[in-house]
């Protein structure tokens, strides 16, 4: 015990609970010891502030490697789902190339950034997606989305039959969670990282026929 | 004063191969730092090596070759025990010399 | 279907190429395989790995004193093998350490160095640059050996219950966790293959692959400094280096990793 | 990995003695300075007192497919000629094309290995230059992927 007394503040956080037993305590107070471990371990430096570490329901809850309960999944899906703001006059699609930009892009939001505007972030789409069939370096953390508006036959944007999906795919970029309650995905417009026109850019990428993500 | 020179020299035949590792910057020039200035140029542009004393090689680098530079040669008819000395100097005329025995 | 098209790519790139000196068509993964062997035959960890062998036995700091009293687990001095049994106990210092808040532990300890002066310096900078070098030094030393992390003390299993919390702790405005992009088998980022961490990823697969000399920054960087761009990434705020967090996250990758072949110092993209 | 720091005992001290005893190879020519700003192929090679480039199976470029970061990207150059007296590295789309330029006689083989940076895409060259100022060359494209998180 008195070796604990006179080691760092650090160490002083978890030796509380340890009191000299041998046995692990149990795991919700070890919970307890994690979050404290968690809220002492980080500063805030430049854009990235303490608050990044206080966290929603959809991040508590999605924190461990078992999933929340169907309470608290369905909870998380409806707050997000009623949290989608929609475009402005209905407008749902900007330019792919655009789209093709953003999606390459994996910056903005860390502490070496020096801005939080929507302006200064990618999309980190090519990270985990493959998109388009030119770009052979992209991840396989999310499903392809090669051909994404051709398979879901998309052919003409205006056309009523498209408008589901259109919407399906908007309320995916805006909140992911929305369809999943602890999907890996970024909610790219609940959480501002990318504003209105760039998810219509995006939006135009997966589904506007034109784009290369389109091409048989 | 700059690290020193990894140098292998390995018998291969009848000659041997060499692969030496520089620790330098080789700064191109074109980069700017955080506050915006550009930082200068720094960057090895004379290699040289001798076997046993004897100049075997010599090479002209520019800012393209990469950081902490790697540079593999054969030296025809090197044995066992002989030794490469490998020589680099810099832009700001800062040079190095480290030595290796052919094992 | 992904191998298919990966493939498709490689070819068009091929046809592309002026030189007709290719073997055979590769697949994406093949050729980067294929670049990654190509570095291997000149890491530039060896330069770091020699400046941290210096540093262990030279007389430096406000006492003057070499590092040789240190005791990285296994006993004052002795190097091999302590590696791969990082983070641990230490009695002396009263808590879990990890191999880089340990050899600063010991730089305050015998060379009269400020530890706390340490921790706030920038990664790949005055003494800060020197533990990196140290840390590729005693890595070295284990080359080869296999990770068998000891949980007999306490405070190691609960570091790595602490660990495993922190691991799948998602916050940051993209929400993610370690386990975002390292709690699936066979997933990449971009074209790297992330190695799973909530078990043994396989011999020289994470864990038991930093230190490593990192091509894209031209910088060797530990544990400490592999897991702070890690949180960068992920858009948290900026662990402290030591911080309860990554020693950690330091004892459950390490644990999990019992039986993997360390290939540290390693070089990486 | 036990022996090397063995190889580097005693290097500069031996240096230094090489260098007192004439030795080592005096500032021959001097860097290049017009070929190391040299835009082109064709007048990097000028810059050598070269002809015109053409294209040799007696030259070989090596280096991947694709680099995993430019930052790095393993080259050789290497030649079968008989006449060669210089080997050069470059890459076609760096700001300054010209990466590396090698003696070649015959001590040592007529092919080194060494690492470039690569701003992106692009070819790489291998070129030699005769004794008679003949310019021979080999080229391979090297793609440049982006890689990691990208932040």
């Amino acid at each position: 015990m008195r070796r604990f007394i006179s080691s760092a503040a650090s160490a002083a956080v978890l030796a509380a609970l340890l009191a000299g037993c041998a046995a692990l305590p149990a795991s919700s107070e070890l919970d307890a010891v994690a979050a404290r471990a968690i809220q002492t371990s980080f500063s805030e430096r430049g854009i990235a502030k303490l608050d990044r570490i206080q966290q929603d329901l959809a991040q508590a809850a999605c924190s461990s490697d078992k999933a929340p309960d169907e309470a608290t999944a369905a909870r998380i899906m409806a707050e997000a789902k009623a949290g989608v703001k929609w475009p402005a006059g209905g407008w749902y699609i900007g330019d792919f190339r655009e789209g093709e930009r953003i999606a390459q892009s994996g910056r903005g939001m860390t502490w070496t950034d020096t801005s939080t505007a929507p302006s200064a972030n990618g999309g980190n789409c090519y990270n985990c997606h493959q998109i388009s069939k030119q770009e052979i370096s992209h991840g396989t953390i999310g499903p392809s989305l090669l051909n994404y508006g051709r398979n879901r036959g998309v052919t003409d944007l205006l056309a009523p039959t498209a408008q589901p999906i259109i919407e399906y795919t908007w309320m995916k970029l805006y909140n992911a969670r929305s369809y999943s309650a602890c999907s890996t995905m970024p909610r790219f417009g609940h959480m501002g990282l990318l504003d209105e026109n760039q998810l219509r850019h995006v939006m135009a990428l997966l589904l506007d026929p034109r784009s290369p993500v389109n091409q048989p | 004063m700059a690290d020193p020179m990894r140098i292998r020299a390995q018998v291969a035949g009848s000659n041997a191969t060499v692969r030496v590792l520089m620790a330098h910057e080789m700064e191109t020039g074109q980069r700017r730092d955080s506050a915006g200035k550009v930082i200068p140029a720094w960057f090895i542009q004379e290699v040289s090596a001798t076997h046993n004393g004897k100049p075997v090689l010599a090479a002209q680098w520019g800012p393209a070759i990469a950081k902490n530079p790697f540079l593999q040669f054969t030296v025809k008819g090197a044995k066992a025990g002989d030794k490469i000395a490998v020589t680099w100097k810099d832009n700001k005329g800062d040079t190095r010399t480290d030595e290796a025995t052919v094992a | 279907m992904k191998h298919a098209i990966t493939a498709a790519a490689a070819l068009a790139l091929l046809a592309g190429a002026a030189a007709a000196q290719q073997p055979a068509a590769k697949t994406g993964a093949d050729a980067i395989a294929e670049y990654r062997k190509l570095l291997e035959d000149g890491n530039p960890a060896d330069l770091f790995e020699a400046r941290g062998a210096r540093l262990w036995t030279d007389k430096r700091g406000p006492k003057n004193a070499s590092l040789e009293a240190c005791d990285l687990g296994k006993g004052p001095g002795v190097v091999k093998g302590a590696f791969v049994e990082l983070p641990r106990w230490f009695d002396d210092a009263g808590k879990v350490q990890d191999l880089e808040t340990r050899l600063v532990w010991c730089m305050e300890r015998y060379q009269g160095f400020s530890a706390a002066e340490i921790a706030k310096t920038p990664f790949d900078r005055g003494e800060m640059a020197n533990v990196t070098a140290l840390a590729t030094f005693v890595a070295n030393a284990s080359r080869g050996l296999r990770f068998n992390l000891p949980q007999r003390h306490p405070q190691e299993r609960q570091m790595y219950e602490v660990g495993k919390r922190a691991f799948f702790f998602r916050g940051g405005t993209h929400d993610f966790a370690c386990a975002s992009c390292h709690g699936v088998e066979g997933q990449r980022i971009r074209m790297q293959d992330l190695p799973i961490l909530t078990k043994n990823p396989g011999d020289g697969v994470g864990f038991a692959a930093w230190p490593a000399y990192r091509v894209s920054a031209g910088q060797m960087w530990g544990m400490q400094l592999r897991l702070n761009d890690c949180f960068r990434q992920q858009r948290f705020p900026y662990p402290g280096f030591g911080s309860d967090v990554t020693v950690a996250l330091g004892v459950y990758m390490g644990v999990n990793a019992k039986g993997a072949e360390s290939i540290a110092p390693s070089i990486k993209r | 990995m036990t022996t090397r720091r063995d190889l580097l005992a005693g290097a500069a001290k031996v240096a230094a003695l090489l260098a007192a005893a004439g030795a080592l190879p005096a500032a021959r020519a001097a860097w290049n300075n017009t070929a190391f700003e040299a835009k082109s192929l064709a007048d990097a090679a000028k810059a050598f007192g070269g002809g015109a480039p053409v294209e040799s199976k007696e030259v070989t470029v090596t280096g991947p497919d694709i680099a995993e970061n430019g930052a790095v990207v393993p080259v050789g150059c290497a030649t079968t000629l008989a006449g060669a007296k210089r080997l050069l590295l470059l890459v076609e789309k760096n700001p300054n094309v010209l990466a590396a330029a090698f003696d070649v006689n015959d001590l040592v083989e007529p092919s080194f290995n060494t690492r470039v940076k690569m701003g992106q895409s692009s070819n790489v060259y291998a070129v030699a230059i005769t004794a008679d100022n003949k310019v021979l060359y080999a080229v391979k494209e090297i793609k440049v992927t982006l890689g990691g998180c990208g932040g």
